[in-house]
């Protein structure tokens, strides 16, 4: 009864066991790293990434209503809308956007709150930046979409 | 960060939020179609779940005005809310959100919620009928139990409750700020009983500057919770083996979980003082 | 002597010095295995550990006074960020105690979503555990192996809320999205593939001689010991105590599933190991259960837009992968809570390790610590 | 350069053996007290190898019997040094004047 | 070729070990003394191999500096020493030590002088067969003639591993 | 000049026997370098071995496949700061790694690579470099001591006591393999290289010698030598969980480079002693069995082959290599080095090469397989503690290695003693 452990003690068997398991996902097929900048992640369609402000595909116009709900939805209150009714259309437009990424959580709490589909946190993940100042995205910054910065010589 | 809620100024989100609109939306764009199909926004009234209080919804931003504790503290942090006038306090009770009494006092009648009712159980009568009037209010609320108790006989109410009742595991200690009342301290006190499978949370007031004995001898554990609650509160506990600050830097100023603790200039005041740098906020 | 005098003047002894062969060791904060930003100060005989003494708070950010001032919606994103391995189940215990406080309960359907995913997100934190585990006992490659699965779970956070770490994945009253097509699959396919992953990582050290002597009989903690120091998760369970939350007071929907609660015998690191892996299989088991029955109908429940709780407090506490995560949550009928109190199981579970380590050797520390299962963003808040 | 003969040796040895005797009896402190008496086997194995060069192997194996002696004494003599300074944390040899403590 | 590297190795040797020997007792520190002793003893190693001794060589190399100085090493670090750098290092009559043992020094001289004829100035040739089994031939010696002196000193070495154990234990 | 190079290659002996300083010297410095690209070569093996057991890729980006890396790392190291710690003794701090490094260089003296190819002779090799080997020891107690930090003090106590006692049993698994050499003679040898030809003479490795005995002791052995380089599972000096890296903590730069090559080369040192002593040298397998002159030849094509084989890999590699403009450089470097493995292969064809490598290419063969079994160990095991450490090393190795030596010393007497009882009976 206790002489089958012991043998197993003796012969290593469990030291062997762990070893088969290492020597067998040698092959490099079984390597799950992405050599990244050649092979990019999959990312989904939920993904919340770099925001984007929306314009009417047909007008050019911006979606914005400037209703501020973003800005109060946000917990880190890093939006900030400035608008002024326009007398002509009566419609508020947008006189200044802006977006600090720098202290985003990427919480989609903002996306959730536009009434519009205005603001958009695109699938955009690749934010780095040399300097801490580009991190504040202003209208236009925004409107143009998430620019990836090329890292070349 | 908090400080950044003065700075910025917010607007309060009363005025911009349809009252009653249940937050339900999709992701918008693509998967989320079915969802918001299942719950727009206009539809609320076949989803009401059966414990959500009718009328509820309609009448929250109203039944909030009654009790604003805050809203007329200064120093609280919170962005104040303009519209509401805030309710003559009369005497304590609209500060203590917890106690039973403001319930029956309000003046305003309205269905807003479920309310404390008194919790019979063969506990609550043992410990009435040693202690008296030391037990101030044994009630349920939400169907969580909880007594309130004198600060004078807590420590032998929670010996009690360890020995004889059998509330071996004190899940939490910690402690509610109300600096507008005299009693600023609530002392929340969480116990789990293994055999009866069951919470209790016992409640104390004490003033600021009282001293509680500690626990520790009762369950280990208290150690480092009532260290937490001296950290962020200020509140002393005789004989406790080794009280002092312990998420916050030994040489901290001020206790910051009190409602009227200022951040911004202690925080500017640590980092300066052992950074040598100006804040980076 | 007279001559001893001379160098005592030059010496500024320490006290705990006094004692020739004792030696202080500061372990952290920056050290490879306290998991994060934890020092302890360890009192060594030669190896032996004499005592120890905990510094926490290098990762303090004040949740809680943050939570004062936020609204109840927008606290959400901040409590995942507390134990960040496990996100979900954070974000689950933030909304139903807002959701008692309500007394609003989310539909069955968001109420199984939620089950499926605080259950992915266990084994997702457990798989976390047994790599860093694993690695601090020396054992380098599970960790690997464990991160590989865990990726599969957090696709499939990925692929439901769009983030893979800090979810921000449920909303007060149910959750806000929907679940995706192919999700059923996605979850079945990876406890299909999962579970035999996990026979794997048992091979690999279940029996393995050197595992099971560091870690049988390390950092005992017996159940009394346990309730007194207020333990709970994993730990407590391996010192043969049957309480788990989600059986004990049922929240959710798990009193619909079918599943076991492993316990231990002995308490020490081995049994906690094996209640761990366990439990991960009681995870997939349950994330089969709620899959197969995945009701139809809402997801969201009827909740005012704008969150104001009638005044009240509610304490509400929730099994997560570490132990009994507990948020009490006073409120004045106003938008924001009066106050916010997390009860984190790391913080509490970490004080036992005084008591586990003690007459144990300095190796046996940081297997101590790893077993603790301790994520410092929720130690410090 | 001269022929290399076994007086050399001998005065290599003899100049380690005193110096080790210097050692002895001037430090204070006792591990190099014990490391100076080192020093004296020392001499005295250069001593008897260099003289087996001349009359047969018994001069090593004498040698690696003086090894075994120095072993044993380092051994013993540490561990009384260990033993006296977790008592009188010192290793001073002029306060060790007590046979008991 | 030979006459000029055996002086060359034995003035090197020589000087390497009495320096360093003379390190020995005067370093403050002792882990520096300990090092310098290791050093001394490889300076005798490469003495035994000049002196065609190999395997009391490598004796040397693996007990002497492998072993028991990795001991003293050990003691050295185990006891606190900081404070004992700090004081002053030789006892008070080093003066007169100091004199005695450069009178010693003077009689080995004396005797060395007038015994010089008892040693031939040349090594015999009749050893240098031996080299090749030099450890074979020690080791005939020792489980031959020298047997019993051999036994003892493996009991001797018994006795200190016991009472080495005893005394450094802390409660036994 | 290439007479005077034939004439010294048929000799057959080793430059320390033949007294020929010229030729030791350049044998040492084919040693330095050797060892030293072997530890370049060990190093990005071990990284990517490691790398593939734990299904991640390994270096990947200098160098096609990373190949470059290691000479990427020197180099940086070479660049390094210097850094000394404020309180360290600064005369042992910068003594210890070259202590280190020396010992474990001086330890290849006697290693013989072949026959002919060993710096020298010595006949008490084994003795050599086992003691060489522990005065390594004394170069990790200067590095951790006068860091004067507690972490590399305790890495470098527990080092330096782990090595110590593991050297014991080391040592009594080489007496029985020692004893082993002594059956048909009747007089064993210390010379590495009479142990090997002991084993050529009995027509068997020692490993399979009086089976299980022989290999009893050589996994006592293999057992010992991991501990005694401080590698996984036995790795708690440098245990990254435990003591931040032991006793080099405070080390960094060229340094530590030293260390690094100390710890490798210690590790191909004790293996090289482990195939001398068990597995036979620089004897190709069955030789008695495959032997005459066909098998042979057939064995001496096996070098060749080898480099081809490695140069095919590389040839598949650049076909599988991503066909985008950024990695065409990393795919000819690849081409090219494949090109050169080839006509490194078919320079071994050559029949005076072929024969003079055989030797050392089976030893280096051996070598391998040993250095993998390091790097498949430290993937799959925990660490031990340090007490189960010293248990393993002195209640399991020790008498186990003890039981051997009486063992195989009872077994080689075997005849005699049969003999004698025979004759009292009669």
């Amino acid at each position: 009864m206790k002489l089958a452990p012991l043998v197993r003690k003796i012969l290593l068997v469990d030291l062997i066991k762990g070893l088969k398991v290492t020597f067998h996902y040698q092959p490099p097929s079984e390597a799950i790293t992405e050599q990244y900048p050649l092979e990019r992640p999959v990312i989904f369609e939920r993904f919340r990434g770099q925001p984007r402000l929306n314009s009417n595909p047909d007008t050019g116009e911006s979606l914005c209503i400037v209703c501020n709900l973003c800005a109060l939805a946000c917990p880190e209150q890093l939006i900030v809308v400035k608008g002024e009714r326009n007398p002509a259309t009566k419609r508020k437009e947008v006189v200044s956007w802006t977006y600090d990424v720098s202290r985003c959580m990427f919480c989609g709490l903002c996306e959730e709150a536009c009434s519009t589909d205005a603001l958009e946190l695109t699938q955009d993940y690749e934010m780095a930046l040399y300097s801490r100042e580009g991190m504040v995205l202003d209208q236009a910054a925004l409107e143009r979409g998430p620019e990836p910065v090329k890292y070349a010589k | 960060m908090p400080e950044e809620t003065k700075g910025t100024d917010p607007v309060s989100p009363e005025p911009s939020s349809p009252a009653g609109a249940p937050v339900a939306s999709g992701e918008g764009a693509g998967s989320g179609a079915k969802a918001s199909a299942e719950t727009s926004p206009s539809s609320a009234a076949p989803t009401v779940p059966p414990t959500s209080v009718p009328a509820a919804k309609a009448e929250v931003p109203s039944a909030a005005k009654t009790a604003e504790p805050a809203a007329a503290a200064p120093a609280a942090d919170k962005p104040a809310t303009p519209a509401k006038p805030a309710v003559p306090a009369t005497g304590e009770k609209p500060t203590a959100p917890a106690a039973a009494k403001p319930a029956a006092a309000k003046p305003v009648p309205k269905p807003e919620g479920p309310k404390p009712e008194p919790w019979e159980a063969e506990l609550v009568t043992r410990l009435r009928s040693q202690y008296g009037s030391g037990v101030k209010e044994a009630s349920t609320y939400l169907g969580q139990k909880y007594l309130v108790v004198d600060s004078s006989i807590v420590y032998e109410i929670l010996l009690r409750m360890r020995q004889d009742e059998m509330f071996d595991y004190c899940v939490d200690i910690t402690a509610v700020h109300y600096p507008k009342r005299e009693a600023q301290f609530d002392i929340v006190y969480i116990l789990y009983s293994f055999h009866h499978n069951q919470r209790v949370r016992v409640k104390t007031q004490i003033k600021d500057g009282e001293r509680l004995r500690t626990v520790v001898g009762i369950w280990e554990t208290a150690n480092w919770l009532e260290r937490e609650v001296f950290d962020m509160f200020g509140i002393e506990f005789d004989g406790h083996p080794d009280l002092k600050r312990i998420l916050l830097p030994d040489g901290w100023k001020g206790y910051p979980l009190r409602k009227d603790y200022p951040i911004l200039q202690q925080d500017q005041e640590w980092v300066h003082i052992n950074l040598g740098i100006e804040s980076g906020q | 002597m007279s001559e001893r005098t001379d160098y005592l003047d030059l010496d500024t002894k320490d006290e705990t010095f006094l004692d020739a062969t004792e030696l202080v060791l500061n372990m952290g904060p920056q050290h490879p295995s306290t998991h994060g930003v934890l020092r302890v100060i360890l009192k060594l005989d030669g190896e032996k550990v004499l005592g120890t003494e905990c510094v926490i708070g290098y990762l303090h950010r004040g949740v809680e006074k943050i939570a004062e001032n936020r609204t109840y919606a927008m606290f959400n994103p901040y409590v995942d960020r507390m134990d960040y391995v496990a996100a979900v189940s954070n974000g689950l215990g933030y909304c139903e105690a807002v959701e008692k406080l309500l007394s609003v309960e989310a539909p069955p359907r968001a109420q199984y979503i939620r089950v499926i995913l605080t259950e992915l997100c266990r084994i997702a934190s457990h798989q976390v555990w047994l790599g860093t585990h694993a690695l601090d006992i020396g054992a380098i490659t599970p960790l690997f192996y464990c991160f590989r699965d865990r990726e599969e779970v957090l696709k499939i956070f990925e692929k439901y809320c769009g983030a893979r770490l800090t979810t921000h994945a449920f909303r007060i009253g149910g959750c806000i999205y929907e679940a995706y097509e192919g999700f059923e699959q996605d979850c079945k396919k990876f406890c299909d593939a999962f579970l035999p992953k996990l026979d794997e990582y048992e091979e690999l050290l279940t029996t393995n001689r050197i595992w099971v002597e560091r870690t049988k009989g390390v950092g005992i903690l017996n159940p009394e010991d346990c309730i007194a120091l207020g333990v709970t998760g994993p730990v407590l369970r391996a010192s043969g105590v049957k309480w788990d939350l989600r059986k004990a007071q049922p929240y959710e929907s798990y009193k619909d599933f079918d599943f076991m609660i492993p316990t231990g015998l002995h308490g020490d690191t081995y049994d906690r190991y094996l209640v761990r892996i366990e439990e991960m299989r009681q995870a997939a088991r349950i994330i089969r259960q709620a899959v197969d029955g995945l009701p139809q109908g809402p997801i969201m429940a009827m909740v005012p837009k704008v969150i104001k709780p009638p005044v009240g407090e509610v304490y509400h506490s929730i099994e997560a992968p570490k132990g009994e995560l507990g948020y009490f949550i006073v409120s004045d009928a106003s938008t924001q809570p009066y106050r916010i109190r997390v009860r984190p199981p790391s913080f509490v579970n970490l004080q036992a390790l005084d008591k586990m380590v003690r007459g144990l050797l300095v190796a046996d520390v940081v297997a101590v610590i790893g077993t603790l299962d301790i994520v410092l963003g929720e130690v410090d808040r | 350069m001269t022929e290399i003969t076994t007086m050399h040796y001998l005065v290599v040895a003899a100049a380690l053996f005193i110096i080790g005797t210097i050692g002895v009896l001037t430090r204070r402190n006792v591990v190099i007290i014990l490391m100076s008496i080192e020093l004296i086997l020392n001499a005295v194995n250069l001593n008897l190898v260099a003289f087996s060069r001349l009359w047969g192997l018994h001069g090593q194996v004498f040698a690696i019997f003086v090894i075994t002696d120095a072993a044993a004494e380092a051994a013993v003599g540490l561990g009384i040094i260990i033993a006296f300074f977790r008592n009188k944390e010192t290793v001073n040899v002029d306060e060790v004047d007590l046979l008991k403590w | 070729m030979t006459s000029v590297a055996t002086p060359f190795f034995f003035y090197f040797l020589a000087i390497t070990a009495i320096v360093s020997a003379i390190a020995v007792i005067t370093r403050r520190n002792p882990v520096h003394a300990a090092l310098s002793l290791i050093v001394t003893l490889l300076a005798l190693a490469g003495f035994y191999l000049m002196l065609y001794a190999p395997f009391v060589a490598a004796v040397q190399i693996v007990l002497y500096a492998g072993g028991i100085m990795v001991l003293f090493l050990f003691v050295i670090m185990l006891v606190n020493l900081e404070q004992n750098i700090r004081e002053y290092q030789f006892n008070k009559q080093w003066i007169v030590a100091t004199i005695a043992a450069l009178a010693l020094g003077g009689l080995l001289a004396f005797v060395y002088r007038t015994g010089r004829g008892v040693f031939p100035s040349a090594f015999y040739q009749s050893y240098r067969g031996l080299e090749g089994d030099n450890t074979q031939q020690i080791g005939v010696w020792l489980y031959g003639q020298y047997m019993l002196p051999f036994e003892i000193a493996s009991l001797l070495l018994l006795v200190a591993i016991v009472g080495a154990v005893v005394m450094a234990k802390k409660r036994i | 000049m290439i007479e005077y190079i034939k004439g010294y290659l048929s000799t057959g002996t080793t430059p320390g026997e033949a007294g020929n300083l010229f030729w030791a010297t350049v044998y040492i410095l084919l040693v330095i370098v050797g060892v030293s690209v072997a530890v370049l070569c060990m190093n990005w093996l071990e990284r990517k071995i490691l790398a593939h057991m734990q299904i991640r890729l390994g270096p990947m980006r200098v160098g096609p496949h990373g190949l470059l890396q290691p000479f990427a790392d020197a180099l940086k190291l070479l660049i390094k700061e210097d850094i000394i710690p404020h309180d360290a003794d600064k005369l042992v701090f910068w003594s210890a790694p070259v202590v280190v490094t020396m010992t474990a260089f001086t330890t290849f003296l006697v290693v013989p690579f072949g026959r002919t190819h060993a710096v020298t002779d010595m006949n008490i090799g084994v003795l050599f470099m086992l003691g060489v080997s522990s005065l390594g020891v004394l170069g990790i107690i200067m590095a951790g001591w006068s860091s004067n930090s507690h972490y590399p003090l305790m890495g470098s106590l527990r080092s330096s006591a782990q090595m110590v006692s593991y050297e014991i049993a080391m040592g009594l698994a080489i007496v029985s393999a020692v004893l082993m050499t002594s059956l048909q003679t009747g007089t064993g040898t210390l010379s590495m290289i009479g142990i090997v030809e002991a084993q050529a003479s009995q027509h068997t490795w020692f490993i399979f010698k009086f089976f299980p005995l022989g290999f009893l002791a050589f996994a006592v052995f293999a057992i010992a030598m991991v501990a005694e380089t401080n590698r996984a599972p036995f790795d708690l000096p440098e245990a990254e969980s435990e003591l931040v890296a032991g006793f080099h903590t405070e080390y960094s730069g060229f340094r530590w480079s030293l260390f690094f090559l100390a710890e490798y080369s210690a590790m191909l040192a004790v293996s090289s002693i482990a195939v001398t002593l068990w597995l036979g040298g620089w004897m190709r397998p069955f030789p008695t069995w495959l032997g005459g002159s066909t098998w042979n030849m057939a064995f001496s094509f096996l070098p060749a082959l080898t480099f081809f084989v490695l140069a095919a890999m590389c040839f598949l590699g650049t076909i599988r290599m991503p066909k985008i403009p950024q990695f065409r450089i990393q795919t000819i470097g690849l081409g090219t080095f494949g090109a050169l493995l080839g006509f490194v292969g078919l320079v071994l064809l050559v029949p005076a090469v072929s024969v003079r490598v055989q030797d050392i290419y089976w030893f280096v063969v051996k070598v391998a397989f040993f250095m993998y079994l390091y790097i498949w160990y430290r993937g799959t095991f925990p660490r031990y503690r340090f007490d189960q450490l010293m248990k393993v090393g002195w209640k399991v190795l020790l008498p186990t290695g003890l039981g051997v030596l009486i063992a195989t010393a009872l077994w080689g007497l075997m005849p005699q003693l049969s003999a004698a009882i025979t004759g009292v009976l009669q």
